[in-house]
């Protein structure tokens, strides 16, 4: 069976911390930064990559479009 | 033919892209004549009765933001709906011709044949400091010759053009000699004439087309204000029009336009045959006014008496051109009433002669 | 780990990217707004169909009248609630582009009544994208003709009252009556698989210009978190919660 | 030359087309024309009044006050208009349904009865070809082939056999117009 790994980049400078991803992912692989980008918001970042399954749930949701998304198949 | 259905004639003949209007008398037989002549079947020209003044003026603007001829008309009423359009159009640097075939008002008013959008015209008549130029035609001739003369002027200046008409130009009928056909302009045309922020479609090659009249910085919008007031002294001079009539020996000289100029007309004839050395002036741009050749007048002869059919606006022009050098005088019947030339005989003599 | 991860993030691993239709111009709008997922799609829509270089927007007056500035096609932006009157004009002068406007809920179901019914009723071979978020974000909170029964807003400040203020309007559902209108819909984008149907039937409506098949207008609720003075979160569950009842999703009509 | 001419009646009597075929006339014999109708509700069914110029110069107003020629097909045109004609002009009128004839002795006054006339003919759609016959036997400012000319240029083609009879009844106008 195929297994996935997933890993998500956010373009911290341009997030605006919404959360919306954060609460959109199923593995609960984001969550928002204790620092603030130059703009003052806490923006969204992966704390745990190993969860990631590349779903790309995080990158639809975001309004801002700073979200790219990668998936690789492991199962090798 | 009727100086209205002239409009829509010379409109299809010069290769004119589309038509957006709503019917108000006394300028309804521009879209009838269009829409009897079915011109997209001829030359491809759309024309379209929208739901109002208000969508047929935006249809116009959408039209012109391709790069298109696109053209509207009203009458007063309608003018005034079609000024929250104007303005954007104005502001967003596109061209376009607009006819008012002008009404006596305020409100409703009458049908009957009225100057009282002179301000309206040209001061701008929507909010911000913009113009309009507006040719005022004073005969059928005038309203074929000024359809395209209108959109050379829309192109060259990127700015609206109005054509202030009066019920009386629009209804009347006379000899007219019609313009030869131009073709509609081809992609090509519009890519070389407008090819700079016409939307086309955004090809990889160039940056996307923006058509907007907004901007958040207040020091860009009062640099592109000055851009706009640069335009319009270009065309105080390089497009004021206007015409003489028995000036060069005037004492007295009537400053009239469109259907009043007409009237006029007869009035230096009167005028002539009692020994009164009287002339007319039309000024035929409106916005740009003929301030200098009226201002070259004003320091020979002894009076003007500005005749509108209107309680007196463009009178204002014709003060500030003469600024002081002669008594200037207003004579006008107003809300559909027509002047006769003897009371504006009688009007030069009390007013400006006082014998 | 690390390793790992530089492993997962190469080229060849994209499954997700900000479309090259795109501008990248960092948006306006605050954090978790619709507007951003939506012009998202329209942007993907475009994208994917191969057809920037015959699309043109008609922005409207209010927060979105700057969407000229995120995606990367031809636009004009329209006075407020003239939108499909402008998008009429382009529309039938250029017969094969895909024109569509972009309207918000003041501008669309208020000022522009008149102009969206006619523009549908003729049946304009135009989309038309409507965002409904029951406020007025721009002038900052007031009533919109969508804001719900007992909705508190800056101009109804003890919640929207139908004596004073009539009913939600549901113009989607008016305009599904008109016999110009082909394909209506209702959308909203708070979940990936809400985001995904809202984006299909961006693309159907899309589709529908080639064939010319009457108007395509596409309501999506959206949230407006700095006008229900929310987190986007709490935003999404109560336009969940209150939204969807007055406003359900679903094809309205689809012929 | 010039010719100012007003013609008032009744909407439906042909006021306006009488005066469009004049002002055609005129242009098929290379003159300047105009033809300013009063315009407005008072089209249908009021008094309809169009004035016509026809000159070898430039026109100049359209709107007048005094004119060559007056044609009166009512009693409220003759109220109106009677004034209107300049000295040593000239009125031309239909006496039907006026209790009022004009009184002036400084113009010279014509009748045609063309209510009558055309009622005779079996054809009152002709009526305001007699009229304009009328007037163009006193003043034949355009002659009968440029008025031919004319009609065939105002009438739309599917009117074009109408020609004829038209023709007849300026003829007949002009046999029956009387000096009074």
């Amino acid at each position: 069976m195929a297994k996935f790994k997933g890993a998500v980049v956010v373009d911290t400078e341009k997030c605006k911390g919404c959360n919306l991803c954060v609460v959109a992912c199923p593995t609960g692989v984001l969550s928002l930064a204790r620092e603030v980008n130059g703009k003052g918001y806490h923006y969204s970042e992966m704390t745990g990559p190993g969860e990631c399954i590349g779903c790309a749930n995080c990158g639809m949701v975001c309004p801002d479009a700073v979200i790219t998304v990668y998936r690789k198949n492991v199962q090798n | 033919m009727k100086g209205n259905e002239v409009i829509a004639e010379a409109a299809i003949r010069c290769g004119c892209d589309g038509y957006f209007g709503y019917p108000i008398t006394p300028q309804s037989e521009i879209m009838e004549t269009l829409m009897a002549r079915e011109p997209w079947k001829e030359t491809g020209m759309v024309v379209l009765q929208a739901e109002s003044e208000i969508a047929a003026i935006n249809m116009v603007y959408g039209a012109a933001a391709c790069g298109k001829k696109a053209m509207t008309s009203s009458s007063s009423p309608g003018l005034s709906l079609k000024q929250e359009g104007l303005t954007y159009l104005a502001g967003a640097e596109l061209p376009c011709l607009v006819v008012d075939v002008a009404r006596g008002g305020p409100g409703l008013g009458t049908i009957q044949p009225a100057q009282s959008d002179y301000f309206q015209a040209t001061r701008g008549g929507g909010h911000g400091d913009y113009h309009l130029l507006v040719l005022a035609p004073a005969s059928v001739q005038e309203m074929n010759d000024f359809v395209a003369l209108g959109f050379e002027l829309a192109f060259k200046y990127r700015n609206p053009v109005m054509i202030l008409a009066d019920g009386v130009i629009g209804q009347m009928m006379e000899k007219v000699r019609l313009d030869d056909r131009v073709p509609r302009w081809s992609d090509e045309d519009i890519e070389r004439i407008s090819g700079e922020w016409a939307l086309t479609g955004k090809k990889n090659e160039r940056a996307r087309h923006v058509v907007t009249s907004l901007e958040l910085d207040s020091y860009k919008q009062e640099e592109f204000n000055h851009k706009l007031q640069a335009k319009y002294r270009r065309m105080e001079t390089e497009d004021v029009r206007h015409e003489e009539l028995s000036c060069d020996d005037a004492d007295y000289i009537f400053v009239a336009y469109g259907s009043s100029a007409r009237v006029c007309q007869k009035s230096v004839q009167l005028c002539r045959e009692q020994g009164i050395k009287a002339g007319l002036f039309r000024p035929i741009t409106l916005y740009p006014y003929p301030r200098l050749p009226l201002q070259a007048l004003a320091r020979r002869v002894k009076g003007f008496l500005a005749v509108e059919m209107s309680a007196g606006q463009m009178v204002d022009d014709v003060r500030l051109a003469v600024n002081a050098t002669a008594p200037v005088e207003h004579f006008g019947r107003y809300g559909g009433v027509i002047p006769t030339p003897d009371e504006i005989v009688e009007a030069l003599k009390k007013q400006i002669i006082k014998a | 780990m690390s390793v790992e991860l530089k492993e997962i993030i190469k080229e060849e691993n994209i499954v997700y990217r900000k479309t090259p239709a795109l501008t990248g111009n960092v948006m306006h709008y605050c954090p978790g707004c619709s507007h951003g997922v939506v012009h998202k799609l329209i942007a993907e829509v475009v994208e994917e169909m191969g057809v920037r270089d015959k699309t043109i927007g008609v922005s409207p007056v209010g927060c979105s009248v700057l969407a000229y500035n995120y995606i990367d096609i031809d636009w004009t932006e329209a006075a407020h609630g003239r939108a499909p009157a402008v998008a009429t004009g382009i529309s039938r002068l250029h017969p094969g582009k895909f024109v569509f406007t972009y309207q918000g809920d003041g501008d669309l179901a208020s000022i522009g009544t008149a102009e969206v019914m006619h523009a549908c009723n003729r049946g304009e071979n135009i989309v038309i994208i409507f965002v409904n978020n029951a406020i007025y974000g721009m002038t900052g909170g007031q009533m919109a003709p969508t804001t719900l029964v007992g909705q508190v807003t800056s101009t109804t400040p003890r919640g929207r009252d139908v004596k004073l203020n009539g009913f939600p309007m549901k113009i989607t559902e008016l305009l599904a009556r008109l016999d110009g209108t082909g394909f209506v819909t209702r959308q909203a984008v708070h979940t990936p698989p809400a985001i995904r149907k809202a984006k299909n039937a961006i693309r159907k409506a899309f589709e529908n210009t080639k064939k010319d098949k009457g108007t395509s207008f596409i309501e999506i609720v959206g949230t407006c978190s700095s006008g229900w003075k929310m987190t986007p979160v709490e935003a999404n569950r109560w336009m969940v919660e209150k939204m969807f009842p007055e406003y359900p999703l679903g094809d309205i009509k689809d012929i | 030359m010039t010719e100012e001419i007003i013609i008032a009646g009744f909407g439906g009597q042909g006021v306006l087309s009488m005066g469009k075929i004049l002002a055609y006339s005129g242009i098929m014999q290379d003159q300047e024309v105009a033809w300013m109708p009063s315009y407005g509700p008072e089209m249908r069914g009021g008094t309809a009044n169009v004035t016509v110029i026809l000159s070898d110069a430039r026109i100049s107003s359209p709107v007048l006050t005094r004119y060559d020629t007056a044609i009166i097909l009512n009693q409220q045109s003759m109220d109106k208009f009677e004034n209107a004609v300049k000295p040593g002009g000239m009125l031309l009128y239909d006496p039907n349904g006026i209790t009022r004839p004009p009184a002036r002795d400084d113009i010279a006054i014509y009748k045609i009865e063309a209510t009558r006339l055309a009622a005779e003919a079996g054809n009152p759609k002709s009526f305001n070809m007699i009229v304009l016959g009328a007037f163009l036997k006193v003043k034949p400012i355009v002659i009968l082939d440029n008025v031919e000319k004319g009609l065939a240029k105002s009438l739309p083609a599917r009117h074009h056999h109408l020609i004829p009879v038209n023709i007849e009844a300026i003829q007949s106008g002009m046999n029956h117009v009387e000096k009074s």
